[in-house]
């Protein structure tokens, strides 16, 4: 029998180690994992990888992973925190501790997608004639230049959806969906906060991510603040 | 002569009247988001947003919020009849792939050959903040950029060559101040509509790149709103 | 207002000419628009490139363009017809008078839907070492061998889908949906025949195609032998 | 000694014998279809086809028939309860980004390197037909083939080369025909199951490339199916 219910969030970020990469679901507050964003710290998790859009939501719920420089890496469209301050990432950035890939939304979304599909790398025209693309291989297709993006991948995905049953298919609600389903698919073990484990399964319409992606599931409430 | 520029609300209100019936749109952040409230009656404009929805209604009432329904930046929106929401993967495919008509983005410089700058300001202690602008630069048919002609320092944004990194080259097709409307040609920029007792020679001063005015050229409007 | 419904067949398919290039929804009897095909022979499309899963589909329901030699090209994975005979198409591939670019279904389905998201080339493992890739660029990534695939595109693409609205967004029941998603956008025209054009819009958790990649939509009785 | 071939369904029934509870699995046209009549009982095998369906469940009756739900071999189906629906390029991102667990597919001809060719047989008059299988030969985790072990005039089908065009070099993991089962290893064919009342040198005789024999080989079993 299929069951990727786990019940404590131990089990749900059991395996999270040294040197992994971890990709974040989320996006203008949509389908963002807070409750297992807020256990990273407890766990074992060390010189990490990390991969979200923007690198604030994870430093808003998982502050001392930065305190304790704990990421080495940012892959991210966004890196920048509110007000005019310096976020600890950012002093992160200034010293060298962090380092920073950052990339255009669509590239990053893509590059995504690509690596959960199976495809190692694409050409885009997003980015030529900008300092981002600096340095990769760029070539003509049809009379436009492009640049070779590659896939990114990772050993866990965390992400939140509104369902899920037994199977691990998922249904979002509103547009919690964003990088979720790529995400699910590039990650060799997704977990996946939900508001509701249905009884029985989800029926078919409803099923915005097939469970094949999903590894764990566990049902935690809405962290947000009220 | 004596002029009083435009307001954002003003300079939206312009932008918008640019959106014909059946245009699939994409506003960016600040200014251009502003526009959503000044459609011209009787035209359907369809909405889009990076994070994967086309058919962005307008801002939730209190009753309305949704924390689960949000846009690009990160407004709990409402949806109109005939809305659909998809992946932020399919939305940037929708985006990159040629299927926005026009795109309207907030903008710190742009130069006389369309290049557009509107990402990165060099804040000292601040991380670079892209999203989507660069998907959209590239990919909307076309790009028209909303921005106050000048910096608070009395410096031109319309300018021969960017100071600030690139967002895209030779991507921006029309310009919204609060002082004129300015065409991006193969001839550099064109005035098509300039602010009622502002000098030709005055909006000249106030822009780093050479003008040419439009035969047409006309008196922008300031709409009470 | 939007409103892309047309009345005639003659509407939905004008603009159809010399030299252009077409793709096919359908899969396994499911999406595919025999009424369109059926009325492709009576317009001006003329030197055709085909791009359709199967090319089988095609000569069941618009057998004259074959016999008038009016595809030259055909973009494919399948090309062979039923029973041990030759099929028309099969006449021509042998005769020189049509050629073919046989790919594997997930390089086929990715090349379109690459032609719709602005990505003009990606890498694939699919094919390599196989004669179906010979001559195509290929390149390590991650120590697997790879092949250069490019998107394709077309001027028109012809579907069939369950429900529309006025906006062009697309219901599809069952399995319809296969290539029609992608090629939709794919196409710079799409005309997709449906069985029924809803009153008012149609419902966003029914909407699996975004109107905006649909140009036309005709209201057309399933043409299906009983 | 004599022996009796397996049948089609009883070569499907064994390989169905090795579908894990919880696997995914992708079967192609022809005799793996067959497989799905013999899952074994209390274990969830999760099937999906190219077209764009994980869950498929038995053929549709003439009841159920619904004509725009179909497999990739063009028969009416039923989904399973948890059964999902995507578009083909969905569906082959889920094949080639290694999301299915085992394919199992027909065969021309399998090398003791893994080889596989199954999909153009030089037929005369006919086009080619590629279809899903070469994504699945690349993308599945574990690539596993039935076929006839010869072919109608005696020829071996497990060769040291294949004749026939390649689907995907070194993929395949496991043959079951109608006289063995037979795992694909870095030191080529080893016997892992082999037909009552058939000797390994006949085997050998009707193979066309060296056999290994497991030390635990023992014999096919024969279910009345």
């Amino acid at each position: 029998m299929i069951d990727k219910r786990v019940a404590s969030i131990d089990e749900a970020l059991a395996g999270l180690g040294d040197g992994m990469t971890i990709m974040f679901g989320g996006f203008g507050g949509a389908g963002v994992p807070i409750n297992l964003m807020r256990a990273l710290p407890g766990t074992p998790a060390n010189n990490l990888t990390i991969i979200s859009n923007s690198v604030r939501f994870l430093e808003d719920y998982a502050h001392a992973l930065f305190v304790e420089k704990r990421v080495k890496h940012a892959v991210a469209s966004a890196a920048r925190s509110r007000g005019a301050a310096s976020g600890i990432s950012e002093l992160q950035l200034a010293d060298g501790t962090m380092t920073l890939d950052i990339a255009p939304q669509g590239s990053f979304a893509e590059r995504i997608r690509a690596g959960g599909a199976g495809i190692p790398a694409f050409y885009t025209p997003t980015g030529v004639g900008t300092p981002v693309v600096e340095g990769k291989e760029h070539r003509e297709f049809n009379g436009r230049m492009c640049v070779l993006e590659t896939a990114l991948t990772a050993d866990f995905t965390l992400m939140r959806a509104d369902k899920a049953d037994r199977y691990g298919n998922l249904y979002f609600r509103g547009t919690q969906g964003n990088f979720g389903r790529d995400m699910a698919a590039a990650a060799k073990c997704t977990v996946v906060e939900v508001r509701e484990i249905v009884d029985g399964l989800l029926p078919q319409p409803e099923i915005h991510v097939p469970g094949v992606f999903v590894k764990r599931i566990i049902q935690l409430p809405d962290a947000r603040d009220a | 002569m004596s002029y009083k520029a435009l307001s954002r609300n003003q300079i939206a209100w312009r932008a918008a009247q640019d959106l014909e019936d059946g245009m699939v749109v994409n506003l960016g952040l600040g200014m251009p988001v502003l526009c959503a409230n000044y459609r011209p009656e009787g035209r359907e404009v369809l909405l889009q947003s990076e994070n994967g929805v086309l058919g962005v209604g307008p801002v939730a009432t209190p009753e309305q919020e949704d924390r689960d329904l949000t846009d690009a930046g990160s407004q709990l929106i409402t949806l109109i009849p005939g809305a659909s929401i998809f992946s932020s993967s399919d939305s940037f495919a929708m985006i990159r792939g040629g299927h926005i008509d026009v795109t309207l983005l907030g903008g710190f410089e742009v130069a006389a050959n369309g290049d557009l700058a509107n990402w990165d300001a060099d804040m000292p202690g601040k991380g670079p903040l892209i999203g989507g602008a660069m998907d959209l630069a590239v990919g909307a048919k076309e790009v028209r950029i909303m921005m106050q002609h000048n910096t608070r320092d009395g410096s031109p944004r319309l300018l021969e060559k960017c100071n600030y990194k690139l967002t895209a080259p030779a991507c921006v097709t029309r310009v919204y101040t609060d002082l004129a409307v300015v065409d991006v040609t193969a001839d550099g920029f064109v005035v098509r509509e300039i602010l009622d007792g502002l000098s030709r020679e005055e909006l000249q001063a106030k822009t780093g790149a050479k003008l040419s005015f439009a035969p047409d050229c006309v008196v922008l409007k300031t709409p009470a709103v």
